[in-house]
């Protein structure tokens, strides 16, 4: 977070930082004053005037009313902003056609697949740099948070929804990434690095991982949801790129159970979220 | 012994004692209006008087007069010289009440459009 | 539930619209603030059939369970109790203490003539395969009814229990406002019965 | 027979929690045996386990908070320990599956079993002195209340001994508490002991709100509360509309478990989000159930020690209104990253900001109570000071938490534990210090060293400072909470600051227990005869030290704000004969028997031993229709008795 590498990063981090200086405005002062009235109008101190009567006045109370009414309008108007600019799902304008990155969160691992290319991996997450990444999330066990500090925003990760969160690497480079949301036994290792390449060498990579290893089929995805924790970075030469609306379907395990979960909101609502 | 003699000078719901106002009659007209509202809610339920999708809405309409005939009629709330208090209560209650409803509704409905 | 009593045995001007207030004012305060507390409860109830009732993950829906005719009399008999249930307690103000038997065992035929609608009807809905378990729709269906119901069967409890104290004390003040916070759940339950059959029943009908 | 309950739910296999159940088992066992030897049970139960007096059912919520914090302090300290020491490849001292249940223990303990009986304690004991009034609405209600709380804290106690906690976390959120990934008794230990005191809290609740409306002596208008009953006030109406809440929440939550059902499984449609939504609907009220009471104190404290009214009296009352309505209105702030829509998330955001509005009107408002006053540095005062300077640093962190975007990347991590911690400590747990400093003469006799006190303060100032600071580094650095151990070493440096910082809080609880053992050991030198030591300004301090069981000989005649003040002021005295006979409330077992029989059927609930539970719940029905049916709950006390105690009160003379 201190030392962001893309954009949503950054924007956070410095909408943060005029945040926290726009109220220091007012936090400092009040900070000075409460320990300076204190000194000051200690019992002892002969040289303070007194007024033990002193318990209202209209326009002290109107500046105290005003003072944090103020600080709130403007970083209310700062919250509205940032909240649609900075939306998880908004995707992030460049001239470059955005990666799809489908994340699974199991116990206790990191399952990333790249519908596009048909490979998977687990616990490593190799991204070209400069290149929007638009991830859809859920989870195949618990409830689970998906965080990369460097790139930003982190979001949910929930067995039969699907969440959906844009981020952009600004520069090649390894970015921790972890789980936030307790899920279990397993949580503390449950993290894992992204890889930003310079986008010439993500294609060599993809090869490379198409050459070699397994391919992730049923059996072998029924075996990665077995609880197992501090799994080292394995890559999958193929995956089937529906495999991760099966895992939301619930019928990744189980292709004749019926579809569960299904979620229902008012059409309105429907039509008009987003 | 003591506390039913007494004048009473605030009104609590419920509390009819030494009131005229609580009588054989206001039950009577409270319970008909309320049968009149639930059958009115059945059927407009089931038939086509109302517009097919203000149906829901009408219901709602008809849920609260009922609830409201119930507060007035048989909790005696809204008389008495200092029943404030009450009535305050009252709304704190209907004003959570909506919050959890509306409220849950309003965020699940919406984590689930933008879900799919 | 005592009270303070010292209110009632000061001079005169403290028992006036200042100081404390008289022991029944409290005591059904008391209650009503309870019974805000429970329709809140009952709203979680609410809120969380609103959002699940067409989560049925593929079991019968609202349409295929409900039947209308039966929802009617069950409302119809919490509604006559309820009014039953108010005469009762003028009855009691005024004590009347015969009436207030009659009407009292009136109340209470009409709120278990309910209970075994609403219990046969849960029968028959887990008989057809549609129990609790089947789907969120059904757990939060359930679950709110079926806390009404239970709400219903302890106020029959409570209700055999109090006329049971009227006929060995007879109706002295702190009997009547226990009959007083009594006939006060009564109603409330009648005010919810009115948000589950327009919510589930009516609506879900459809 | 026994259901689930076995031998191997004993923990012989595991050192630490059989150590700490041993050690903790013998030091009940030794209390239990002085009681005996000495011959003090009889006392114990006629005066204060079947005590329905506000008073003392006020001093035994406290006592109940300031234990439980001990054990809630051990988890801090063992958690605070492990993530020092667990760094790299080291693994720490403490596997996953005991971390987790400290952890979860720590919140849920600390939350239910340490803040809620300290603010209950403090309310019960000062709102009807402060009203002029000789009970609460309901005195075996209150009774009732205390007991169910201190069931559901042994209900979380006897998970050390017997099973496990819970190792999800003090939300406890679905599908992970669900059965299907917990299917142990540590999840059931959490719901039922929660739902027993929660009953307990509910009934507090409506007990106090009662009281508040209902009972308040001669001339008390509304505009004439002292800010702390307001604060009360505000309080317990938010705990009757949030605790029903939390209730509904977990019933769904048990029927999950215990029949199948679907609210927030992962199968047949339910929904784990709506847990988190409904939790919340509880749980942002109970921030600010916990946080007003503490306003009131300090505003209590800081007018009486300024020697001023309190400033803008008004204004504070507005914005603690204010605060209970709003605080209602801004749960999803905890849940902004679950993936709701820019427009939800920014109106639950600004929401959020605006309780900062009527937050900061009353940091305003106590530090020009101090403006032109004459401040007297007390233990309460120090604490109250410490207070401003910390809260509005949790102030500040909290409103960059309700901004949705900073949220997204400090949700979840140390930060976000440094703020609440920040909050909680710098706002509750001082607040009920001062309580505890400031009413201390007035529930005892006797006022506390002020000496051990302020040392006392200091400690838990700095250790604070050292112990959280830290924290909101770590986590814009980007460390989970949670964490068993941590695999960057570079952090060790910052977790080894936090350490320290929990070191020096322990120092400051050691130095609070010396105030306590000192204060008693000369307490004939610190007597408080008149009834007033800090020359107070509300109806509390014109009674005698401890207030008489009936509270007030008379009921006071109120005429003003600050009403004690102003009677000084005029001369007037508080109290005058002659006296007429008054009633009060007899003693009632009624409150411990039921909860007795509450922490029976829960226990049978989560062992699944049914007979014992319905047993239980049957012993519960009758024990309440026995106390429906039973007549001539009051004694009274004569006038010629109230005579003979008030003068022996108010003659001047050694101790009476």
């Amino acid at each position: 977070m201190i030392d962001p590498k893309g954009p949503i990063a950054a924007a956070e981090w410095l909408l943060m930082i005029n945040a926290t200086e726009i109220m220091l405005v007012v936090v400092v002062p009040v900070i000075l004053a409460t320990l300076g009235f204190a000194w000051w109008y200690r019992a002892s101190n002969g040289r303070a005037s007194r007024d033990p009567a002193w318990a209202y006045q209209g326009s002290v109370e109107f500046v105290t009313w005003s003072i944090p009414a103020l600080v709130v309008i403007l970083l209310g108007g700062v919250c509205w902003i940032g909240s649609h600019q900075l939306d998880p799902r908004a995707p992030i304008s460049v001239n470059a056609k955005p990666l799809q990155v489908d994340v699974v969160s199991l116990d206790w691992k990191w399952l990333f697949i790249y519908p596009d290319q048909r490979i998977a991996a687990v616990n490593e997450l190799v991204i070209p740099a400069e290149t929007p990444v638009s991830f859809r999330l859920t989870s195949a066990t618990v409830m689970n948070s998906f965080f990369v500090p460097q790139l930003g925003s982190q979001i949910y990760a929930m067995t039969g929804m699907t969440t959906h969160l844009n981020l952009l690497a600004d520069k090649p480079g390894d970015y921790p990434g972890l789980a936030t949301n307790f899920n279990g036994d397993g949580f503390s290792d449950m993290h894992f690095i992204v890889t930003a390449v310079p986008a010439g060498d993500f294609d060599g990579w993809i090869a490379k991982v198409r050459s070699a290893g397994a391919a992730l089929d049923d059996p072998g995805y029924a075996q990665l949801t077995k609880p197992s924790s501090g799994v080292p970075p394995t890559t999958y030469r193929s995956v089937d790129p529906d495999l991760f609306e099966r895992i939301v379907d619930q019928t990744a395990l189980n292709p004749d159970k019926a579809r569960a979960g299904n979620a229902w909101c008012p059409p309105t609502t429907a039509a008009a979220g987003g | 012994m003591v506390g039913a003699d007494r004048p009473l000078h605030e009104r609590t719901p419920g509390v009819e004692a030494e009131e005229s106002r609580a009588n054989v009659l206001s039950y009577t007209v409270g319970f008909g209006l309320a049968v009149i509202l639930t059958v009115m809610s059945f059927v407009v339920a089931q038939t086509n008087l109302l517009w097919e999708p203000g149906i829901p809405v009408g219901l709602v309409v008809l849920a609260f007069a009922q609830i409201g005939v119930h507060l007035v009629f048989f909790l005696h709330m809204g008389s008495g010289s200092d029943n404030t208090n009450n009535i305050i209560a009252l709304t704190y209650g209907v004003w959570i009440v909506f919050l959890v409803i509306a409220g849950s509704c309003w965020i699940m409905f919406n984590l689930y459009a933008n879900m799919m | 539930m005592t009270a303070v009593t010292t209110a009632d045995r000061g001079p005169a001007p403290l028992a006036a619209a200042e100081g404390p207030a008289p022991t029944r004012t409290v005591v059904a305060y008391g209650f009503w603030i309870f019974l805000l507390s429970d329709i809140i409860m009952f709203s979680g109830l609410f809120a969380a059939y609103s959002v699940l009732w067409r989560n049925t993950a593929g079991g019968p829906d609202g349409r295929e369970l409900f039947d209308l005719r039966n929802v009617f009399i069950e409302t119809a008999c919490l509604l006559l109790s309820s009014y039953t249930c108010g005469l009762a307690a003028l009855s009691a103000e005024h004590r009347q203490i015969g009436r207030f038997f009659v009407l009292e065992a009136i109340t209470f035929l009409l709120g278990a003539a309910f209970l075994l609608i609403e219990i046969s009807e849960f029968a028959g809905m887990v008989a057809k395969g549609a129990g609790p378990s089947r789907s969120a729709f059904l757990s939060a269906f359930f679950t709110l009814v079926g806390t009404h119901g239970a709400h219903v069967t302890s106020g029959l409890l409570w209700l055999i229990y109090l006329v049971a104290q009227v006929a060995a004390k007879g109706l002295r003040p702190p009997v009547l406002r226990r009959l007083l916070c009594f006939s006060l759940f009564w109603h409330a339950l009648d005010i919810i019965w009115v948000g589950v059959f327009t919510l589930v029943y009516l609506m879900g009908a459809r | 027979m026994l259901g689930r309950l076995s031998w191997s739910a004993i923990p012989f296999d595991q050192p630490i929690p059989l150590i700490t159940s041993v050690v903790v088992i013998l030091i009940v066992l030794a209390v239990l045996a002085i009681v005996t030897v000495k011959g003090w049970w009889p006392y114990l139960w006629r005066e204060w386990i079947t005590s329905v007096d506000h008073k003392r059912i006020g001093i035994m919520y406290v006592f109940l908070g300031l234990v439980m914090m001990l054990r809630g302090f051990a988890d801090a300290i063992m958690m605070r320990t492990q993530q020092a020491v667990a760094v790299g490849s080291a693994q720490g001292y403490l596997p996953p599956e005991h971390y987790d249940q400290i952890f979860s223990a720590h919140g849920t303990i600390m939350i239910f079993f340490v803040a809620m009986p300290l603010i209950f304690g403090m309310m019960n004991f000062v709102v009807p002195l402060q009203l002029g009034v000789r009970d609460v609405a309901f005195p075996v209600l209150n009774s009732v209340a205390f007991w169910l709380t201190a069931s559901g804290a042994l209900l979380v106690n006897l998970s050390l001994f017997i099973g496990n906690f819970a190792r999800t976390g003090w939300w406890n959120y679905p599908p992970l508490s669900e059965l299907a990934y917990s299917p142990g008794v540590g999840v059931d230990y959490y719901l039922w002991s929660l739902q027993i005191s929660g009953a307990g809290t509910l009934m507090g609740g409506i007990n106090m709100v009662t009281t508040i409306l209902k009972l308040r002596c001669p001339g008390m208008s509304y505009f004439r509360m002292p800010v702390f009953c307001w604060t009360a006030l505000a309080s317990s109406m938010l705990i009757v509309a949030a605790f029903p809440i939390l209730t509904a929440t977990f019933v769904m939550l048990l029927l999950d478990r215990y029949v199948g059902m679907h609210f927030f499984t992962n199968e047949a449609g339910g929904n784990q989000m709506m847990y988190v939504n409904l939790f919340w609907i509880w749980g942002h009220p109970e921030v600010y159930i916990l946080i007003l009471p503490a306003f009131g104190v300090f505003s209590e404290v800081i007018a009486t020690f300024s020697g001023k009214p309190l400033f803008g009296y008004r204004s504070m009352v507005l914005a603690t209104l204010a605060i209970c309505i709003i605080s209602f209105m801004v749960w999803l702030h905890h849940f902004f990253t679950m993936g709701a829509g820019a427009d939800v998330n920014a109106f639950f955001g600004i929401m959020s900001m605006i309780i900062a509005v009527p937050t900061g009107v009353k940091i305003f408002n106590w530090l020009f109570t101090m403006f032109r006053g004459s401040v007297v540095f007390t233990t309460p005062v120090l604490y109250t000071i410490g207070f401003m300077v910390t809260f509005v640093i949790g102030g500040l962190t909290g409103v960059l938490l309700a901004i949705p975007p900073i949220d997204f990347v400090v949700h979840n991590t140390v930060f976000l534990v440094a703020h609440f911690h920040n909050v909680i400590i710098g706002g509750v747990v001082f607040g009920m210090f001062a309580a505890y400093n400031y009413w201390f003469p007035k529930a005892f006799g006797f006022t506390l060293h002020d000496g051990w006190g302020k040392a006392g303060f200091w400690c838990w100032l700095v250790g604070f400072y050292l112990a959280f600071m830290p924290l909101y580094v770590l986590g814009l650095l980007g460390m989970a909470r949670r964490l068993q151990h941590i695999d960057d070493p570079g952090w060790q440096p910052l977790l080894l600051v936090a350490e320290l910082g929990a070191v020096v809080i322990f120092l400051g609880i050691l130095c609070q227990i010396m105030q306590l053992y000192v204060s008693i050991r000369t307490r004939e030198q610190r007597r408080d005869q008149a009834g007033d030591p800090w020359n107070g300004r509300t109806l509390e301090w014109s009674t005698s030290s401890p207030p008489p069981p009936y509270n007030f000989a008379v009921m006071p005649k109120v005429e003003t704000l600050d009403a004690f003040w102003e009677m000084k002021q005029a001369g007037r005295a508080a109290r005058q004969p002659p006296y007429e006979a008054i009633e009060v409330p007899r003693n009632t077992g009624t409150g411990f028997i039921t909860a007795f029989f509450a922490t029976m059927t829960g226990f049978a609930a989560i062992w699944d031993i049914w007979w014992m539970a319905i047993l239980g719940l049957l012993a519960i029905v009758i024990t309440a229709s026995a106390f429906g049916w039973s007549e001539n709950r009051e004694q009274e006390i004569s006038a010629d008795e109230l005579s003979r105690r008030e003068d022996a009160w108010l003659s001047p003379g050694p101790a009476a």
